[in-house]
């Protein structure tokens, strides 16, 4: 149980961690928008757009992978586009895990940073400005930083969100070892089997670790903002 | 007081055509049967936990092994009560002619990028038994690198029938289920053992209405229902 | 013409009228509690849009609603010591100090920040964060930020009404030297009758 | 498709409303408990109460749904305290669907309310303190009202994620029409249906429906707290 | 004995020692920024605990690091307008004003609402949030919040520090009632030189 990683082990640990990454980074400026859209703007009809970021959350992932299956399948206009526009291909691939991961942590982060863009004080806004800094740079200096730890909390909610992010996955991209098999999926595998109990309890140990290495990584950055020094 | 109503735990596989059963039980007079319908291995681990349930229909012996190694059904109580083929799918548009027998160009008719979808083969029923008839028939090692495993063997359906996979390994009663897909083989019936889904009496159970309506499945009445969905019995 | 003024604007149901024009060094504004002074600083610098109005400064149209000429806060150069100074609570004081400092073309800066922390008297503050500043400390920071961007006019909401005695005589020197050297447009606001005799203002009355 | 619903639809509408509500009204007290310990307290080993918080979301849903049947299971020792202390049986029951949807919803909730407490103005609660108010009663008044952003959008997070929670439900307490059948257990079967397709679509159009009910009750809270109205 | 204070405590690494004793109606603390002015009102509060040292007013000890004795904020019912004035964001004028009436036994409460409302003149801001006040209707609805608490104490850190000169002199007035009618120990800080001497407060010169 206390065994170094194997070989495998270490592949499928290696591809979460790519995948989650990929997925977070992506997600985090798309969500940055839609939280700054949100917090912001006032339109008609702006409830109707929190509520479609919400859908990950409400509908089971097996019905968001059949939607993303529905959309990037092989049949599927998204799809299509993808691959004539970018010459990525997601079916079947660990782009697609990255992508389901992404949907499914997106209404996170969304509500995290938005929250804290709520609160920033918009009077220092103005005061950047009048010092003379321009919109995008009053932007990046006064309120990004005081959004992080928003922004911080997001990132780390996506990522153990798609750390853990099974049902949409294997739905849209099916359970390929190499390609979309992470750590959930190996876990599922292994809980499928009579007797696979063992093989649960240390690749769940497996998945406890990374989450910890993870809100350790996020709190030395917290700590290092704290002390003055700048997240971005 | 009226009977309390049993509690069956059945494989999500059987979700049609038990419902169908459990209507004529209940044009019988007989309260309906609570029925939840999950993945084999989950009911199992519940009944192991001590779960409330008067019947378990497994999608495969070995769960039914797992819970009688530990003595959680009552003896005498199990059954292998229905069998099923496994068949060889294509998109109902796909034109691909291809015949499961030795050495079928399996890979070949895959292409250079097309997946086959199936089952998970190292845990989920159908997966195991596509595996064995294509280790059987010598083409396992072709398309070992070319699956698409999926977490139950509707979603392999779903694979095929959205033209993510052109082809893929279901059950014989999940391809008739669908009009997107159409059978282009079944593999034949030595490759694989005997496709068969149990059915048995975890060992707490005590409501008299769950061994009625066990003897209800095992008559010709509920048999005919289920070869009416496509499976075999015995 | 350093200031002309004549703009309206609605706050909490009320209506805001300033007109009036200016030709000294220093203006002072003047005026009861609420009157309307710091909303006035706020037009002219750009951060409260008046319902109507035209606001020129220098001669330098800022503002004209019929003209349709807005400009940002950012292209109006003033150098804006806030009532409720505003620091940022994420920098540490050095960083506020140079903050609109980095933002000014080299050419057009005329203080440095050795020379700024000298007559503040904040250099044992530099390493700071604001959050931990007394009442003056942070009002001489918010100071020493404004005059470090280079303004162009000087917007000064209460100044030194944090300061000791000692203090604020000496910022008021400062402000009468850059007052004579560098021939800034300043609008002062201020309940010292003192302060605002010393420098030579014109008084303006707000909201009468 | 756009058919009133049945008797059968309502009733899993009302479950899921039912399993959700209590769910989220369990957990709110205890998430703000965790919350207030992460954002004020410092001690040696916090990052690991954090990462154990966050381990709902690492896990994949069906390893929490067989964590959770291993310990209140008939046979489990949480399931006995409870059944013991309180007479509350979870095996089969909504109430370990409720149970399910609550730990999944959790780490939701403490990001949310622990992003706000930490940006609450301490010098605030100082101020209530001089004024007369005890440590609850400045709580009550002055640093709940301030978080309460916080705690709404926890709320509303952790409610969407309790109508969309699948994979711990049916691992957990199984599938059980009228007890442990809510809407995406519904769903799940409907997927394993041939030409379930359209059914699909029209439960799944109602978990859309839910939450954006649930995004207008919020909004409307969250209105009024602006005007002035306490949310507290 | 109104005030006796021997303490000390740290703050961003240098060392405040506040060490006298005052007998007068009204005790004003002087010293320059950064002095450590708030420091001692904090610590009299109970807001900042000294590192050691006793606090005692009216004969009352409210902190003795000797003795183990350190009351609680809300035990020590001290009237304080804090120099950041601290209004709570969430609570319109009326319900921060009444904030610490609310929480004051009846027979303890030596001013009434109305009362204050008129002497401080913001009646037409009772249903205003505090974000929109101006500087000095800010400062003047904390001096009602702090009276109307009822307090045994006030600690008045620059009080009129945003008020015009019409408006100073009238408060100044109501303080001078409050210590002749009530007998309340005062704390006073303030670089108002003018204001001081008219209460008549003696000086205590801070962090010499
Ligand atoms: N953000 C705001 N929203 C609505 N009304 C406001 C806002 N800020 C100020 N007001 C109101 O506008 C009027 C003028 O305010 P302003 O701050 O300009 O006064 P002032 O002359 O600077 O007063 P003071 O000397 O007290 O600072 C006041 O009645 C004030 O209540
Ligand atoms: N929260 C804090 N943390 C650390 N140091 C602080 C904090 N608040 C104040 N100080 C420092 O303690 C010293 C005394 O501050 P204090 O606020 O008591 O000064 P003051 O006499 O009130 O000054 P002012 O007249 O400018 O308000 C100053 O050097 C200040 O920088
Ligand atoms: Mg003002
Ligand atoms: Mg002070």
């Amino acid at each position: 149980m206390f065994a170094p990683l194997t070989a495998d082990e270490w592949g499928i640990v290696l591809l979460s961690l790519q995948v989650s990454g990929v997925a977070v980074a992506l997600t985090l400026p798309a969500a940055f928008g839609l939280a700054w859209v949100l917090a912001r703007w006032r339109f008609p009809g702006k409830v109707v757009i929190d509520a479609l970021i919400h859908l990950p959350l409400v509908l089971p992932p097996v019905v968001t992978g059949w939607l993303l299956l529905l959309a990037f399948g092989g049949n599927g206009p998204a799809g299509r586009w993808l691959e004539d526009s970018f010459g990525v291909t997601v079916m079947f691939r660990w782009t697609g895990a990255a992508l389901a991961s992404a949907v499914m942590a997106l209404p996170l982060m969304v509500r995290a940073i938005r929250l804290l863009l709520e609160a920033v004080d918009r009077r220092l806004e103005g005061a950047a400005r009048s010092l003379g800094a321009g919109p995008w740079r009053t932007f990046a200096s006064v309120t990004l930083p005081l959004a992080a730890p928003g922004v911080l909390a997001g990132a780390v909610l996506g990522f153990a969100r798609s750390l853990g992010e099974f049902g949409a996955t294997i739905t849209f991209v099916s359970n390929i070892p190499g390609e979309t098999q992470t750590l959930p999926l190996a876990i599922y595998s292994a809980l499928q089997l009579p007797g696979g109990d063992a093989l649960v309890t240390r690749l769940a140990g497996i998945a406890v670790l990374l989450s910890l290495g993870a809100l350790v990584a996020s709190e030395l950055l917290v700590r290092r903002s704290a002390k003055g020094g700048h997240v971005f | 007081p009226a009977p309390k109503p049993p509690t069956v735990l059945a494989a999500a596989s059987l979700q049609e055509s038990l419902t169908g059963v459990a209507e004529a039980w209940v044009r019988k007079g007989h309260p309906r049967p609570v029925i939840a319908f999950a993945a084999s291995s989950a009911l199992a681990r519940q009944i192991e936990a001590g779960a409330p349930a008067d019947l378990f229909f497994s999608a495969d012996e070995d769960w039914m092994s797992y819970l009688e190694q530990r003595r959680l059904l009552r003896p005498g109580s199990r059954v292998s009560l229905l069998t099923n083929d496994i068949v060889l799918i294509a998109p109902a548009g796909s034109n691909v002619r291809l015949s499961a027998a030795r050495g079928f160009p399996l890979a070949q008719a895959l292409g250079p990028n097309g997946r086959l979808a199936l089952a998970d083969p190292d845990s989920v029923p159908a997966g195991k038994y596509a595996r064995e008839a294509l280790t059987s028939l010598g083409v396992w090692p072709q398309v070992h690198g070319k699956m698409a495993r999926a977490e139950n063997v509707r979603a392999a359906l779903a694979f095929v029938a959205r033209g993510a996979a052109p082809l893929g390994i279901v059950f014989a009663t999940d391809a008739r289920a669908s009009t997107a897909v159409r059978v282009v083989s079944t593999f034949p019936a030595a490759s694989h053992a005997p496709v068969s889904n149990p059915l048995a009496a975890p060992a707490r159970a005590t409501n008299p209405e769950g061994e009625a309506f066990r003897r209800f499945l095992l008559s010709g009445e509920a048999k005919a229902i289920f070869r009416r969905f496509g499976f075999g019995t015995r | 013409m350093s200031f002309e003024l004549d703009v309206s604007v609605r706050r909490s149901g009320r209506m805001l009228v300033a007109q009036f024009t200016s030709d000294s060094a220093i203006t002072a504004l003047q005026g009861p509690s609420g009157a309307g002074k710091t909303t006035v600083l706020d037009m002219v610098a750009g951060l409260l849009r008046p319902d109507s109005g035209r606001i020129a400064v220098g001669g330098e149209v800022l503002f004209d609603s019929a003209a349709g000429i807005d400009l940002a806060p950012e292209r109006r150069r003033c150098g804006y010591v806030f009532q409720d100074l505003r620091l940022f609570p994420h920098r540490r004081v050095r960083d506020n100090l140079l903050f609109g400092w980095r933002l000014t073309p080299p050419g057009e800066r005329w203080l440095t920040l050795d020379d700024a922390v000298e007559f503040l008297g904040i250099g044992p503050l530099l390493e700071r964060m604001p959050a931990s500043l007394s009442g003056g400390e942070a009002q001489r920071v918010a100071i020493g930020r404004a005059l470090l961007a280079g303004p162009r006019m000087l917007l000064l909401d209460e100044p030194l009404s944090a300061l000791d005695r000692a203090r604020r005589d000496g910022l008021l020197r400062v402000i009468e030297g850059i007052r004579d050297r560098f021939a800034l447009p300043i609008l002062y606001v201020s309940h010292d009758a003192g302060a605002v005799a010393r420098l030579g203002a014109s008084v303006v009355p707000i909201g009468e």
